[in-house]
């Protein structure tokens, strides 16, 4: 199985681009502010103000090029490694902050961002992409729904009962597995005996798809092939994005553990925002100038966004409480009041 | 009213929601062309349709991550588990999601999802079909757990669960779905969740129980009056959130308390009920409070399993037991 | 794909026996032994003396074929519907039948039996054998595994997980999967969308196997095989043996309301036990009087058994107890104290 | 005699079972190359190679699942999951199979094997991180489950868990691992599991707890002693099977307990001890048995995380309660 490419690493294109120049730039651009973001978090959390942070850097073309072939009100299941994939379908990078402060808050997105928090829990969310997107279909809608998995989490009994559901079903979901090569430690060799992930579709009669993930042309062609296909009711499709984190698994591991240098140096050359910027540069579309300055105002909307999911008020000690039910039962306030009276005080 | 057992009240509480609310969808193992293991939606397919009740592969992590995923798009979808014994391959996604999305997204999502689940022993069936475990989905936070004793509380408690704005186990006592026949009132009818019922009043002794277990607790009453002891029996109807209040008046007025639960007896609900009668009703204690529950066993299998249920002899027995003292 | 067939429905050999002709004669006699069972376990229940049974009828030869295939001290791994296979490896009739009248000392065969007691539980059993065989490997044996499943129960996360565990270490390990079209209810069609069960195994870099679960000869043929590749520490199979339980789903099941009767019908011309009577009959090396003879003895075999099971002394009310641990805490034998007190003179 | 922290004192004990028996086998997610997320299991597989300390994909199901296996054929495995949070996934096995085959088989078949799990909050962990929900698995037959507060009792715990005979959940607290150093002897010793540990004698108050509160409450104790109030610290050490008598004892002697458990309250760990304490030592109770524990509402994220778990400032307002009264 060959991946699909389009854009090859020195920027040339291998087939016909799926996308005008402008559109072209508009997903540079996207990936630069996502990388920007990256490296912001990873800095706010050396600096103490994030707590454990998962680095992308190295899968912005998997998820923009992806995130980018959806309609506004597809919904999104994603997981903690996907701020990029997110935030182009609306998550707000202030909710993406706050969640990593530590606050409930940071998983509510305005209203109609169709975007659930990231999962932490590895495996257990694709199911619930089938279930959303096939409560769309059920009521008339042409909604579809993405979810957003690492290659580990294929080998979770789960991602078996949803590709199964989303096959018996024809539920209109896709499947989007960035294998970045890793699950902390264990790689993707040693996960599965399988040779790909996309070939696991087969098992539940699902078409799977093989792209190269640092390729965002590519990306979004074949994700935007399993939307429409989704849409129209034909069903679901697996798409596995082959690409690599250029960090730890978390700013809390230490890749040098078990990953050597030649294999990081090796993807350094493909870098997905390096081909594009060749690309765009070969057509005069692109400027060190105009990098710079989408690095600019994306590190300032993202301090800016930092500061006020800092400055948000801080939730009482009997917030919790509130979180329980849509009302607090009786039992829920006698422990909100037992809380409040222990805690003299503070509350 | 019509006069209906358990399986039908439940049925026709289905019938209901189906016709009422469109959102409204069943999916679970067998639901369709056969009805259910219970034959609990026996007939529902037919009526309503393959895209209303929708029989699944056996996956429980399936359906209940799957139901879970349209309760948040806006679907009242209500799952069924056919044992309790086989939620169990659905724990995560009950307890980490089910029960989470309110609390991880501070109320922007909700799952108003409903898990219907045969539960409890009495009927000598196979290994892992009579677990009564419902402790365990007591103690998750973010979920609420109903326990119907009787034909028409099942059909209103199932009613107000599918309404509810939050996650339900609706757990459906094995035995009582064809021991029971009584009159129900016909159409939508709720009856709250969250509210013990006072099902026998009584001075001396009260007797807590849910479930198949009441009415061995009503039996219990009866034997024991006729030795003079006035029991009071409470059918808690929720486990979670737990009617605390009317367990502890009933407490306050007797001073002498019987917690009943077919469950486990580490860490029950005999255990939680114990732990609230002394915490808020220690000084009208005049003995301990007797704990009947299922051994801290796996369930026995035909043979003996009639040792593990507590029934009609050892409540009784934990009865006169809180008189000696 | 093609199933393996070796003998067709007429008795005609498609392919050179796997076996000598004194063999097929014991599989034959097995398979009509296993017969007399179900129909004695159904007769039983009947009476009231079993409680809830599952009848195997239709699938005598891909559970006798495969079991034959095995080493006496090679592990198995079944389900409630494998008495035959279990049988085939030393798990003697009595057990199964004390089981079934809810006896816990029915899951206890002799010593030297490295039988499971059957999973009720659909899917979790697998794994087991999983980590059976792999620990036999890791103490430098050669004993495999095998485990016997259903079409529904590949639905279940825990396939999933087996079969990748199976695939990544190479386990020792044999898959049967018994396809017998029908998970209660759910037909085989609706329980996944892959064309097969045997191509699941490509996801997990396994070989898969698709067989005639009605010719004795191929199932005897694949299973053997499958076995010799584990022995020799290459790794698990995945095999689907097509079939057909003739009976409802157990004794409590009414396959009317799903099943038609001319699926049935046409299945019945299948029947495993009449295309080996008919080879045997051809070469003169079966007789009317022979099978009925087996009948006859194994009748006798299993009303004994029946009757050694029903005359077992019963458990005293405090035996459940003694089941908890190795031996019983305090905590334990207080709570006997009290069942014992409670039921005064029963105990 | 070395000075330990608990991770060191956890890695000590694996080598030393490693080393003198081939059964024992480790198998989990990161815990050879990386030497685990705790780095509990550092540098054991360099030592004893990849087929006694065996990375495995990510699926728990499958790594309780065939360790049970293994168990079963009688190898020793000591397997790990992650996080606390991440055993709902393996709830299945661990309840239905790994629980249930000396049961099921009547002793023929048995499943000696070990779960080692992080569990509990204080560091500000990610959400499902920080799970307190041991008292599902207490409340699971055939399963003991073990928690050591202390590096030398974590020592010597698991070496019994791995020795046992039966299956054990083994929980480590995860803000203990680095937390308290302490002399930890050299090889092999056991500490018997199902036996609590007085770790402070008083007579006023019987403080209870396990785990990371055990250091709590004895940092309470001194506070109240202050005060000239005399408290008793028992360290249960076992949940299942819980070691009634050394508590019972204790509040005979004092006849005012607080229950200390950071899981949630319905049906936990503190509901159980309150239910033993009245029911055997009712008539000594000065007050009611107090539960300090975690609320049943999900475990707060880093920001409020701190009023979930209990800690000094709640623990010495119980027991002042009780003093109250
Ligand atoms: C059910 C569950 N098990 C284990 C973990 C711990 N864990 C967090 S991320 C991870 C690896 C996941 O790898 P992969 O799916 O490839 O995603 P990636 O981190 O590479 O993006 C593990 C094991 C978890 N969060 N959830
Ligand atoms: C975990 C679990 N879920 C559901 C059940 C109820 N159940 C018993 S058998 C069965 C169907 C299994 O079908 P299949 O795997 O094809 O085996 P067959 O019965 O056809 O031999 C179901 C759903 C169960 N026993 N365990
Ligand atoms: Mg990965
Ligand atoms: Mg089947």
């Amino acid at each position: 199985m060959e991946p699909v490419r389009i854009l090859d690493v020195d920027g040339r294109l291998l087939d016909e681009s799926p996308l005008p120049a402008e559109e072209i730039r508009r997903l540079f651009a996207a990936m630069v502010t996502a990388r920007a973001f990256d490296h912001k978090a990873s800095a706010l959390q050396l600096q103490g103000r994030l707590a454990t942070y998962a680095q992308f850097e190295g899968q912005e073309a998997a998820q923009i090029g992806s995130a980018a072939a959806l309609r506004a009100d597809d919904w999104m299941v994603a997981t903690y490694r996907d701020a990029a994939a997110m935030w182009m379908q609306g998550f707000p990078w202030e909710n993406l902050l706050l969640g990593r402060m530590g606050d409930e808050r940071g998983g509510s997105p305005p209203q109609g961002v169709n975007v659930l928090p990231p999962s932490i829990t590895v495996g257990a969310h694709m199911i619930h992409a089938v279930g959303l997107g096939w409560a769309e279909r059920l009521r008339g809608s042409d909604r579809v729904a993405i979810t957003y998995f690492g290659d580990g989490a294929t080998s979770e009994g789960d991602f078996h009962e949803a590709m199964n559901f989303a096959g018996v079903y024809r539920t209109p979901t896709v499947f989007l597995c960035q294998n970045n090569g890793w699950a902390i430690s264990m790689s993707r060799e040693r996960q599965t005996a399988s040779e790909t992930i996309a070939q696991k579709a087969d098992a539940y009669g699902i078409p799977g798809v093989l792209v190269d993930g640092n390729d965002v042309l590519a990306v979004f062609a074949v994700t935007r092939d399993a939307v429409g296909r989704a849409r129209r009711g034909e069903g679901a499709t697996l798409i596995e994005a082959q690409t690599q984190r250029m960090g730890a698994h978390t700013t809390a591991d230490d890749a040098g553990r078990y990953r050597d240098e030649a294999t990081l140096a090796a993807w350094k050359l493909r870098d997905p925002i390096d081909r594009v910027r060749k690309y765009l540069q070969a057509s005069g579309a692109w400027s060190e100038a105009w990098e710079q300055e989408l690095i600019a105002s994306a590190s300032v909307e993202i301090e800016t966004a930092a500061n006020r999911a800092e400055g948000l008020a801080p939730f009482g000690p009997g917030a919790a409480f509130d979180r329980v039910f849509a009302r607090p039962s009786a039992h829920i306030e006698l422990q909100r009041a037992e809380l409040l009276r222990d805690l003299g005080g503070e509350a | 009213m019509t006069v209906m057992n358990m399986a039908n009240a439940l049925n026709d509480a289905l019938a209901v929601a189906l016709a009422d609310d469109e959102r409204v969808v069943l999916l679970g193992e067998d639901i369709g062309r056969t009805g259910g293991v219970f034959r609990v939606t026996d007939g529902l397919q037919t009526r309503f349709g393959e895209n209303r009740v929708i029989d699944t592969p056996v996956a429980e992590s399936g359906i209940v991550g799957a139901a879970f995923g349209m309760a948040i798009a806006g679907l009242r979808p209500v799952a069924e588990i056919q044992f309790l014994g086989f939620s169990y391959p659905a724990y995560d996604q009950i307890v980490s999601h089910v029960g989470r999305i309110r609390n991880r997204s501070n109320h922007r999502f909700t799952a108003p999802l409903v898990i219907r689940i045969p539960f409890g022993g009495g009927i000598g069936a196979a290994e892992h079909h009579s677990e009564s475990s419902e402790a365990m989905y007591a103690h998750t936070p973010g979920i609420k757990v109903v326990v119907p004793a009787t034909p028409s509380a099942a059909k209103g408690l199932l009613l107000a669960a599918i309404e509810d704005p939050d996650p339900v186990i609706f757990l459906e006592p094995i035995r009582v779905y064809r021991a029971i026949k009584e009159e129900v009132p016909e159409g939508r009818f709720t009856i709250p969740i969250g509210v013990a019922d006072i099902v026998r009043t009584g001075s001396d002794v009260s007797v807590i129980a849910y479930g198949a277990t009441v009415r061995d607790a009503l039996a219990s009453a009866d034997t024991l009056d006729a030795d003079g002891v006035s029991v009071e029996v409470i059918d808690l109807r929720t486990l979670s959130p737990l009617d605390a209040s009317t367990v502890v008046a009933s407490a306050q007025k007797t001073g002498r308390v019987v917690a009943v639960s077919e469950g486990h007896r580490t860490a029950g609900i005999a255990s939680e009920l114990a732990a609230i009668v002394q915490e808020q009703a220690l000084y009208s204690l005049l003995a301990p409070v007797q704990r009947v529950t299922g051994w801290d066993t796996v369930v026995p299998l035909k043979r003996t399993e009639r040792h593990h249920i507590p029934g009609v002899a050892r409540i009784v027995a934990a009865v006169r037991r809180t008189l000696e003292d």
